[in-house]
């Protein structure tokens, strides 16, 4: 009787877990699809415990719910107290914290199944993932973080790593096939999986981070799906291949967004394509930032202020800009334009463009009078203009557009700043505004990043 | 059969009847064309080029007339042309018959047979033949463009180094062909367009130009046939309050209101003149009907309190080219409805027929 | 293998059909939930946790060292849950229409 | 200090260099304004307005140049104009000093400051005192109203039921401040527009505005800090082959062509203007400089085997509320950077006080 | 052994079932997927056979082979000889067909079960189940082949159905109650579920049809399920879950997009709604196209002419127009505009509209030199033109427009229509093209609809 | 019931799994798609014939009725299937590239 609702609640669990990850791919819906499967998983946890046969001595009991206790208290305040952008660190931190429960898990109970070849398999399997997830997430972390700067390749490190890779399998599988209880060799598999997760995450440079994160959260979810096969409990196997299966795909569409090959994923060598772009620049580095992220940002604003410049021209996305500015007015987001007097080649160069467009007339504002309004705006979209926003023309005596009155965008609470490239604008100089910590860059052709824009926005109703 | 195209001899007149691109197309009906010489050269068609299309050249208009069996003109007949016409005659032009019955009258006398260009039906079928659209529609894009010329502003808004230059305010009066054109052609070059008409549907076309349309809730006007027929003082009271703070910013105004068979409307009265701003435009297009304000002269900009009107009585002359070419095609379209297998058919049951046959 | 295979055919069974339900479920994700989505599903994985007890309470009470490690295992797996969720939470807030 | 505005005398001349919005501007910078009676009156600024803003009125130039600290107008100072400054006297204007050294001389020999307003450095902060700038681009819209007045075709493509007009083709000489802005009213109007330049990166900026850019591959143009400076005669042979196709189809020819510091390069000889469409037109915007064509006269329109060639010196004057406001911006900002706490604070280290003070 | 590879095969035929279903719901992999599904269906047939155990005389397997053989003949040549436009009923016929097997299979096990209460559940559900699909299936194939016209409705239908609905339940339980093995209450239960399908289907109009056959080909599913569950196979189970659960939700999903709600869709009344619209006016009926079936026509035409008119002005839909347009010869489609002298209501006002959404001159053509060009194309898009395109102009002398040359749309393949209803344009009189074969009327307001055709076709990239 | 339950629970897991993927595999299906993607499902579900054919495998040679109802069966699982692939795969001929 016990054990049947046992499995009723796992199996509840289970479903909580596909519907709460289902929730989590829409906006609407995201929140509370991450309180429905940490529903799910208190239960499991509950179930696991309450409906345990068998005489268990307090002193366990006790510490298990110290230990829950503990968990509870120090995971709950970390994650509150950590700030936004260090969330991603943070996420690889639990995910390692997965990965080492999984690996002790295997620790312990190798000795309990010496000669049973198909759980020593799955124990083994266990053990090694989550000991590479463990280690390889510490090193995420540690490099999102900052306490690892560089990326750190040993010389020839892609085949050393594929060998190493190699070598662990074959060594779990010798102690498989030999059905040897030698602690040595647990421990020597058990160090060699850690040092290989090391090894795996060193060489990859800090903007494939949340790739190489994604990748070993799958592996976290796959070694709690060996620990469910190993205790036949049903939650642990459904949740850790959801997560295993979901995560691999995660990691791909990533891979995918990026452009980043998966065998270049899974051999290292990654990073070094976009690093140059995104950190390169004698003043710094710049953010890169894509249309969905920039959807999500608009699409949750209240006010909007587009900065339209020569780029919009060359462009001619004057009609892709109207079609945003519909979308936004029509989500309740408040959407101006600042015209700045030289903005484009010609006087009125912007006016032309936006009255071909529709734009109303009422939404154009002057540079006296919107300057004032940046600092109440969530985002200023700058659409290929460099030049009229340059703040070297205020601070920098030198500069040749010094003296010239600017846009003030560094005062909105976020400026997303579209071009091609790092490329000068008329004047001929860098801006600096593209490496201040507001500014995101959001590179490529105006008209082409903009209809992405559009239809992101479209997909996140 | 021979037609003749008459070289127009109206003061300021500059289109022609018929351009070399017609000839083809007459000469396929069963028509020798004859072109009074230098017929077309103010509208840029050179007697070479009607040579070329296969038209010969008559040096006067008693040549051109003389044993012509078609005389086609764009103004109605002058007294020496009717002299010059002969019995048995077709003459082909506007004739104003309701307006001026004189020279309906002297046609009929002369046994003359005339076909009115201004009384084509405004049929559906008829539309391809109907000049009064043609020329119209030409004269709204052009009572821009002049407006545009006489301003002391330009029409778009500009954002400058030198500051904004807020964008012209143009108001049109009437939202028949020539005030749509004129919508259009105003909004392209970027001015806030206003239009106000008495027939309520124009308010769906005007906006679909990209107007602002001022709807005047009045009683009073009888529409016959998707024309104004008539408008109460009541109702002319009433557009005034609706329209006059536009009135008071506008840069431009643009007037085309008429009404059929009778004298235009007043619409904008010498006080209203007065509330505008000094600097600004009126293009009375009705102008030749009266006008549409209380101080337009045919043919004259007049300027009071700073407010310049000017009454153009002959837009189309204006754009001779595409005019010319416009009113050719209406011509050659109306001939080959009414011929068949060389000769005129005269059938008397056809709308077309009935309407433009002012004099037997 | 088969003989496994026939065994667990239902596990095997699930096991694909779980396959098949993660990869769908990810499908279309806006990519600007790509980093939430990941989030959660780490705290998902923190079910492993139910294997650290289950250890626990299979543990003899005199194996100190497997009492132990299997501490520190329910710990780190709490860890992974409760920070799991509430970091995925915090980092849905910016969701929430501002206003 | 008085700051004193004169009314312009030369021909044509309808602007005024300071309008009444600028006024309280000016106050703030510590100036007392006076303005000679009627200056703005063909701009559409009444004296009434002036006084409003808080200006006085001057009722002759004696009267206004008589104790006034500066004295600004547009143009260059006439000898009556001179003969009235006296020593001390802050004259700003255009002055054209390479062009006519005669008026520097005179003025030097006066003791009379001269601040030339021609000869703003085009530097980015000084954009917004640049005249050339402001007036060019309103130049650039007026001359294709202009040009859409004169010829006898519409702009836009229209298909009618009396048959489809064509749109007019285009054709630019120079895509500067001016040209710019005139592919762009000419698109907004739905010509089909090409566009030709010495400079390069003229082929972006025009093709952002929609029209086609004709570029020669020719050797021999030298280019300084964005402005042609020398243009070979190889360069401009080649140029013709270029653009003689367009040429022959284009209605309206626009030519803004200059060379700083020289006669406007010749662009369209008589044999090119022969080959031209009968009743097409060319605006020849570099008139006052030469012009751009072999038959170009300033203020005239001379027809040559069919083509109109309008030359109009000074557009900007014919839309002087417009032009006004513009000018009288860049010469208010220019006080306001020349002035501080209520002097000229003559800042020799100054980019802009250098390149404008001809005469010290 | 042979059960193993029995159940291997079963696993692998019920994964072809899933890839299968979701390659055909992506354009591009569709065909493939049904391929897919089709050998997953004959290797589980071929199991079936040839693992059973035990002895069986060779007259079973001569009978199982000749309704094999003699199935497969009928069914290939009935689905290769029908028309493209029967199709639809098609699927209705083949559905009942597959409802009629599990009753009969129902039928036929129903004695061997007698007592055993859960298997006897099972039984009867599928007997149910699949009765009733039977039934309505031949009913909706009757209505949309012309057989039966009219929805016929009984007084009071909706009360009826229900009752019916609630006896068959009750019925059902109370035969499993008792453990009755009467065959009298089996038949009687399997002629009630009959009637059942047949008045549930018959007072449906024919617009609703498609929900209908969605509706019982989930039925059929879930019949096909019960099969598996009672004879343990695992390949009927998850093949008829599968359908159940996906025709469950394409049922809601075409409700949705009818815009009808489930409510009516289960408890009758439905078509009352779209009738009117669909088979309204004295000259026959009009077709109505969706945007999503409009964008698959588009997508693969090599030659498409848009005809505006008025409505387009009205709605302001030349920046998408052309959108629109772009997209199409993106995908390598032919795209021009015919332009009618007199569209509009002044001359040249689409020309206007064009320009100002950058329409290439060169793409819009003359009413004398398109008109020879209509029977060389694939789709003729009227967006907001009625007057321009009314056949009467040239068949009818009596009509205002008669004698004015006209756009010969019926001269192409396929002509769709896009007006917000059946409202007459500016002459004020009927048009006789609305209801021709060839054309299809896509209702709603220009830009909206036109929006939605743009978004659509991004989707089928 | 809870007892039926437990000795099905891996079926009934699958069943609520298979339910889970036949819903997320049409999610976003587009509407061109509907007709083929009935017609495709409808071919499935002809998966019924394998219990027509086990009914006619199990059933006494002897006993008449039940193999001409089985026969009739088969025939119309067969029908269903093969009727339903054909016709769905015409169906699917119009989304070929013209050219
Ligand atoms: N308005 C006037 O009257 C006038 C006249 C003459 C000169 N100017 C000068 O022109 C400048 C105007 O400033 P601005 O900010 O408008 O222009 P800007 O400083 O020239 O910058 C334009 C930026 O747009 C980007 N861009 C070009 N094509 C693009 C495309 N297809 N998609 C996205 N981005 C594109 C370019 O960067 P990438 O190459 O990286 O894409 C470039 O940096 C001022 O320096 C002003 O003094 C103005
Ligand atoms: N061009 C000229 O110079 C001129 C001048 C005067 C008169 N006309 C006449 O105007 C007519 C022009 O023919 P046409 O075919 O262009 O226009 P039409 O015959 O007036 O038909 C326009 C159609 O557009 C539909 N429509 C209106 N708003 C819409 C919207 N927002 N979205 C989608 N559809 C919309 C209307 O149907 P729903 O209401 O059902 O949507 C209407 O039937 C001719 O009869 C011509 O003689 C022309
Ligand atoms: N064959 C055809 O079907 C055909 C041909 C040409 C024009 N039309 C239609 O005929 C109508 C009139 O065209 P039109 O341009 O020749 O008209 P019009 O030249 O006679 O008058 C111009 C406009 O002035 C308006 N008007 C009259 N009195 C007014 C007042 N007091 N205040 C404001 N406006 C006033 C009229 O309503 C009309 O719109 C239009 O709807 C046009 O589309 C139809
Ligand atoms: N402060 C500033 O940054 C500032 C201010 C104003 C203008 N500008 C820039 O300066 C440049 C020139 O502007 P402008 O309008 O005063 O120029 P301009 O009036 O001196 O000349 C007009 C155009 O004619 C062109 N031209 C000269 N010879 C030619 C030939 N033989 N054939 C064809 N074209 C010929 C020139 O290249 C120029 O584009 C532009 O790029 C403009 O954007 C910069």
């Amino acid at each position: 009787m016990q054990i049947d609702i046992q499995h009723i609640i796992y199996l509840l669990a289970s479903v909580t877990f596909i519907l709460g990850l289902k929730m989590l791919s829409n906006a609407k819906t995201a929140k509370n699809g991450n309180l429905l499967a940490a529903g799910g998983m208190v239960a499991a946890i509950i179930t696991a415990i309450v409906f345990h046969e068998g005489a268990v001595s307090a002193v366990i009991y006790g510490l298990i719910f110290g230990a829950i206790v503990l968990g509870t208290v120090v995971g709950w305040l970390t994650a509150k107290r950590v700030q936004m952008t260090k969330m991603p660190e943070l996420v690889s931190l639990f995910n390692g914290m997965g990965g080492a429960c999984a690996a002790l898990i295997g620790l312990v109970e190798f000795h309990h199944n010496v000669g049973d070849s198909m759980s020593m398999t799955v124990i083994l399997a266990g053990m090694v993932i989550g000991s590479v997830s463990f280690s390889g997430s510490m090193i995420a972390w540690a490099k999102l973080n900052g306490k690892i700067k560089n990326a750190i390749r040993l010389p020839k490190y892609n085949i050393l790593n594929t060998l190493i890779l190699i070598s662990l399998f074959a060594y779990g599988a010798w102690i498989v096939w030999t059905g040897t209880g030698s602690e040595l060799h647990l421990y020597v598999l058990f160090v060699a999986a850690l040092g290989y997760g090391i090894l795996f995450v060193l060489p990859i440079g800090g903007a494939d981070m949340p790739v190489v994160i994604s990748l070993l959260n799958s592996f976290t979810g796959l070694a709690a799906a060996f620990g469910g096969f190993l205790y036949g409990n049903q939650v642990m196997l459904t949740g850790g291949i959801l997560v295993g299966s979901a995560g691999t795909l995660l990691t791909l569409v990533m891979c995918k967004a990026m452009n980043r090959p998966l065998f270049n994923v899974i051999f290292g060598a990654f990073g070094a394509g976009t690093e140059s772009v995104g950190e390169s620049g004698p003043q710094g580095s710049v953010r890169e930032v894509g249309p969905s992220d920039l959807a999500v940002q608009l699409n949750y604003s209240k006010k909007v202020i587009i900065v339209p410049g020569y780029g919009l021209a060359v462009a001619q996305a004057q009609h892709v800009i109207k079609e945003l500015e519909t979308i936004l007015e029509e989500r309740g987001v408040e959407v101006t334009y600042a015209i700045h007097p030289v903005a484009g080649r010609m006087p009125g160069h912007m006016n032309v463009l936006l009255a071909e467009s529709n734009v109303e007339y009422d939404k154009l504002k002057e540079m006296e009078d919107i300057n004032p309004e940046f600092s109440q705006t969530d985002v200023v979209l700058v659409v290929g203009a460099n030049d009229v926003v340059n703040p070297a023309a205020k601070n920098d005596p030198s500069s040749p557009i010094y003296g010239m009155p600017i846009l003030d965008v560094e005062n909105a609470k976020a400026c997303i700043v579209n071009k091609r490239s790092m490329n000068a604008g008329y004047a001929g100089i860098e801006n600096e505004l593209f490496f201040r910590d507001k500014t995101q860059m959001l590179f490529g052709d105006a008209k082409k990043v903009l209809t992405e824009l559009v239809t992101e926005l479209k997909a996140l109703d | 059969m021979k037609l003749s195209v008459l070289k127009e001899t109206d003061k300021g007149e500059t289109r022609v009847a018929i351009v070399p691109k017609s000839i083809s197309k007459l000469k396929g009906l069963g028509f020798e064309v004859v072109i009074e010489t230098n017929a077309g050269s103010n509208a840029a068609f050179t007697d070479e080029e009607y040579i070329k299309a296969g038209a010969t050249i008559a040096t006067s208009s008693s040549e051109a007339i003389d044993s012509a069996d078609v005389v086609v003109k764009i103004n109605p007949p002058t007294p020496e042309d009717i002299a010059l016409l002969s019995e048995g005659q077709i003459l082909i032009s506007q004739l104003f018959h309701l307006l001026r019955p004189e020279i309906t009258d002297a046609l009929k006398s002369k046994g003359v047979k005339g076909l009115s260009l201004d009384a084509m039906p405004r049929i559906s079928r008829a539309q391809s033949m109907d000049i009064l659209s043609s020329q119209s529609n030409l004269s709204g894009y052009k009572a821009v463009i002049c407006g545009a010329d006489n301003l002391g502003k330009i029409f778009p808004m500009l954002t400058t180094a030198a500051g904004t230059i807020t964008p012209a305010r143009v108001l049109i009066f009437g939202v028949g062909v020539a005030g749509l054109q004129a919508i259009a052609t105003a909004k392209r070059l970027g001015a806030i367009v206003e239009a106000t008409d008495v027939r309520p549907e124009c308010k769906e076309q005007a906006e679909s130009l990209g107007a602002k349309f001022l709807t005047v809730e009045g009683e009073g006007v009888l529409v016959e046939g998707g024309y104004a027929k008539e408008v109460s003082q009541e109702y002319l009271l009433k557009q005034k309050e609706v329209v006059n703070k536009s009135l008071s910013q506008a840069d431009l105004v643009i007037t085309t209101a008429l009404v059929q068979g009778a004298k235009s409307p007043i619409l904008i009265s010498q006080e209203q003149i007065e509330m505008m701003k000094n600097g600004s435009v009126i293009v009375d297009m009705a102008v030749a009907k009266g006008g549409n304000t209380a101080l337009s002269k045919a043919d004259e900009t007049v300027i009071h309190n700073g407010v310049k009107i000017v009454g153009i009585s002959n837009f189309p002359a204006q754009i001779p080219t595409n005019a010319s070419e416009l009113l050719s095609r209406n011509i050659d379209t109306f001939l080959s409805h009414m011929v068949s297998e060389d000769s005129f058919k005269w059938d008397m049951e056809d709308e077309i027929t009935i309407g433009t046959l002012v004099t037997k | 293998m088969i003989e496994f295979f026939t065994e667990n055919k239902d596990m095997i069974f699930i096991v694909i059909l779980m396959i098949f339900v993660g990869v769908e479920v990810i499908g279309k994700v806006p990519a600007v939930l790509h980093t939430p989505l990941m989030s959660g599903a780490n705290a998902i994985h923190g079910v492993v946790v139910v294997g650290a007890i289950l250890l626990m309470l299979n543990t003899e009470a005199d194996n100190y060292l497997a009492l132990g490690l299997g501490t520190v295992a329910v710990f780190l797996g709490t860890l992974n849950v409760v920070g799991g969720f509430v970091v995925t939470d915090r980092m849905l807030e910016m969701f929430k229409k501002r206003k």
